[in-house]
């Protein structure tokens, strides 16, 4: 369990969303759900990215969002929409038309290509255990230009094939996407857990560690993946946080910390 | 098609007799915890509809008390959850054991199915599905799920085709409708419009109920147009405990108990059923039950303190 | 996309120079006598925009006046005409002599490939056009028009697939926009919806530019949000002569005198653009030639006999 | 040029109009334009059909039209209507939908199967007359579950074969429209001229002359066709105007004569 550790007392898990923001840039449109994505782009906005845009796949786009929403249907999350439309709006003349800059997703399993799976555990005809299924997120995997993905860091979310591709990475390989016909063939994704930064780029292909937590071991990280990762020959770490970033995030983003636990204890 | 295209005002007694029969495809309204058609819900369970098939983009609270009331054989939809509130247990446990037949698609995919059925066309194409597992496997029961064609203007580019969904009937709840059944929906709207133009029958519940005058009034700001919508009910309070924007948020402490049961399944979902839907005579009388007035001004004070309320 | 979210406001020079490039394809907004985007129009007709392929359903007056100026190699739509006021006479010249390619299609068929564009899709199915002979007949230039694919849920029934369209930049005039470019679009909207969002850029004109406030009060109102737009342009009367619902009524007089001067043609067309186009410096220049403040109230004050003007 | 006749003084225009929206039923959902099919489908709600629904291509529901419009765009045709909407609500999620009992349509040509002809005159090539083109005729023809044209009786009007089908009636036969897989297979088309009524049904499919206006008589009505008709066994004249039904028209649905000329020259 992370503890609070460096200079300004903070946990891996508000990290985690700091540094997942910081692949978010001022004017991108960022298609989010509920959760950690909402944290984390709710603080881009407040932080270094104020013109990032907002849209949620019930109808909300460009909303100024109030602390804190737990569902795309909570009011919360519709706070100060400069457009209250349609999932039609949202999912297919902006995602689909290919106006997502970031798209940003969580993900009960994630495999070496970066494929996500929220559908099934075991076999889909007779499940060890029903997951709630794609939602938006086999929409926002496919036609996003970035993938964003944000998870807590456990070894059984990490397995080498997922048991169920719900949402696209880069399936099998580096011509993947390419072949399944999918229209944004390269887009880099990356992954951010409270242990550290992975990601699958155009060269890649599968997925690479490129960044550590703050004094988390590189072998902490390659046992909690059930498949051998590249690991960057540019490891490094991942940058602190400064005080004004956790003041955001403590004050303006979670205040009540619905998703950021302050003992340490990762939320959902 | 209505019978009248004047007044549609009636019970939701005689419209869930009239448009929901056993074995219907039923559309259901509504996302997670925003929004639902609950009243409604509660009268097809009271009416015993049976071996329904349920259409939706999320599918949820609504979905899952249906499910756990054993009234229905089939789900095509983009997820079933409550987000924060956890899964939808009853539907979890019914597909995890073969019981309910489940067809997965993706949000977009159900959107463009239902834009497919608006349209009075066979089929939309979509560039989501392609190359995951959503195209692999197939429920039980279904006969064909897609077809991937050729891109005639780009040879060599695959695209799913869907096939259309025109519901049976589609439940929905929204803030105000007149009594032709002009319908005026505020935040969200999720899959409702595609959805609602796409049903053979469409049964409203709603908070409000205005005059003919106020589309006339403004008529850009109607959502969806009377023809479409076969009744008009007028049920304050009818999504509870989800919430309605601009009306009263969604009420946590119920819908905890309701997924503590849910959870629990079994005799703790019939108790939940006995207590809240069979042993209530009417909607009214569930209000009651869930703490009356002083509870639901609660809600209503917590959208207050969000937003502009009308 | 635009450059910047927060503030799109241009002139309209700066916004045709920027946006509208020779060879380009062109969406225009509008329908017979209402809400034309001629204030756009004549700038790009200052600006001898040259070889512009345009989109549109109903294509009339905007249309004829960019054919009369001769920078139109080719229309794609569903009519040309001004109803009760005639046809568009330079665009019926022009086809009947060979010198103007026309693709025919209907107004669902364009609006369906707005709506293929619109939604990222590379083909929209339709129902119309089967047994016509708008699939017999395609212009010089096109390459495919349509494909027939046999519904694979009902197999020996075909569908027609049409191809999408997104145009390199729409223009559109509407009542009233923000900064943003979020559009509020009052009275009809005809394929301005799905055309706009289907378009790689779009230049907005408005009769009022109000605050983005406005957007963020009602969001359920606004018709069109700021993402697709790339330049929102103050021209109030923009749209003279044809008609802004609930801002001012058509000038049948005006439309009368362009229309004898295009069904004439030759030096009276060059004639009316002399005048009131070339000899223009800008739109307000225009609003004086056609009859100033005295005209223009007259048109105010017939809308306002029909309806509540904001 | 028919001249002011009958006890009521009418003209076979005005009866026309009548006739026309005597095949409008109350309840009906009409789709209609500009013109003759407005001002009969207004006089049909002004009289026996005072909840048949307008729709019309551009946008509006349900209006309650003041006189007299002149173009589907002209704010006339959007007065109180309960929809402002699009064109692809009206003409895609109404009229393809399914849901227009009757579409009204005029045209430059209509053939003896009930096609009917906007785009040109001659060679589609090198045109004799470019004409407007389809709008929303090949729509209407193509879904509406039953089509009524109204048009001036000239000779020119009727070809044998239209120079180019727009908007398909029974195409080349019985089976026309089910051979090109048009969604509705039969449907009743009638057209109402002012010399008579004539019409295709599922047993026809090729025109047949059913009424006479009044003091017309067949041969003349047989002169103004470039094919051979059949001629119906019950051939009758059609119904007189009453004085009521003269009253709604001029006072009501056209007072000003747009449409309706009072010397008995038709308007356009």
């Amino acid at each position: 369990m992370p503890a609070p550790n460096g200079p300004n007392g903070f946990t891996n898990q508000e990290l985690m969303v700091i540094e997942a923001a910081r692949h978010i840039q001022d004017g991108n449109v960022v298609l989010v759900g509920t959760g950690m994505p909402m944290v984390a782009t709710t603080f881009a906005q407040k932080s270094h990215a104020p013109n990032c845009i907002c849209v949620v796949e019930s109808g909300p786009i460009a909303p100024e969002v109030i602390p804190t929403p737990i569902s795309v249907s909570d009011p919360k999350i519709m706070h100060r929409a400069v457009r209250l439309g349609s999932k039609r709006e949202v999912l297919g003349c902006i995602l689909q038309r290919g106006l997502v800059d970031v798209g940003f997703l969580g993900g009960a399993q994630i495999d070496q290509y970066g494929n996500i799976n929220t559908t099934v555990i075991g076999d889909y005809r007779k499940p060890t255990r029903r997951l709630p299924g794609s939602g938006g997120a086999n929409d926002v995997a496919s036609h996003s230009k970035r993938i964003l993905i944000i998870t807590k860091h456990e070894k059984r979310r990490f397995p080498a094939h997922c048991d169920y591709i719900t949402s696209p990475g880069y399936l099998f390989g580096p011509e993947g996407r390419q072949k399944a016909g999918l229209p944004v063939t390269t887009p880099p994704i990356t992954i951010v857990t409270d242990l550290a930064v992975m990601e699958l780029t155009r060269e890649s292909r599968t997925m690479q560690i490129i960044k550590l937590m703050p004094g988390v071991q590189l072998g902490r990280v390659l046992d909690s993946l059930q498949f051998a990762p590249a690991v960057s020959a540019h490891l490094t770490e991942v940058e602190l946080p400064t005080a004004e970033q956790l003041r955001i995030l403590r004050e303006e983003v979670d205040p009540s910390g619905v998703y950021l636990k302050r003992d340490g204890a990762a939320g959902e | 098609m209505p019978r009248s295209h004047m007044n549609k005002v009636m019970s939701l007694t005689e419209a869930v007799q009239e448009f929901v029969k056993d074995g219907a495809s039923v559309g259901l309204g509504g996302q997670n915890i925003g929004r639902c058609a609950m009243a409604a819900v509660h009268e097809i369970i009271r009416q015993g509809k049976r071996n329904l098939t349920l259409y939706g983009c999320n599918l949820s609270i609504s979905m899952d008390m249906l499910v756990g009331a054993g009234l229905v054989r089939r789900c095509e939809s983009g997820s079933g959850n409550l987000e924060r509130f956890g899964t939808t247990f009853c539907w979890r446990r019914k597909v995890e054991s073969g019981e309910l037949e489940m067809e997965d698609f993706s949000h977009l995919a159900m959107v463009s199915r239902f834009l497919a059925g608006e349209m009075g066309l066979p089929f939309m194409p979509t560039k989501s599905l392609l190359g995951s597992d959503i195209l692999t496997y197939t429920s039980r029961g279904t006969q064909k799920k897609f077809e991937i064609v050729d891109n005639p203007w780009n040879p060599g580019e695959p695209v799913v085709l869907l096939p259309a969904v025109n519901p049976d009937v589609a439940i929905v709840h929204v803030q105000r409708a007149d009594p032709m059944g002009n319908l005026f929906i505020e935040g969200f709207s999720t899959h409702e419009p595609e959805m609602i133009r796409a049903s053979r029958a469409v049964i409203v519940t709603c908070e409000e109920l205005v005059s003919t005058e106020e589309a006339r009034r403004h008529p850009e700001r109607t959502t969806i147009p009377f023809l479409y919508v076969s009744a008009v009910v007028h049920q304050p309070w009818g999504a509870h405990p989800t919430s309605v924007h601009r009306y009263y948020d969604y009420d946590g402490d119920h819908i905890n108990h309701y997924q503590a049961c849910a959870r629990q399944g079994g005799e703790a979902v019939q108790g939940y059923l006995d207590r809240y839907v069979y042993g209530s005579k009417s909607f009214a009388d569930y209000l009651e039950r869930i703490g009356g007035p002083a509870r639901l001004a609660g809600l209503r004070a917590s959208m207050q303190s969000m937003t502009r309320i009308p």
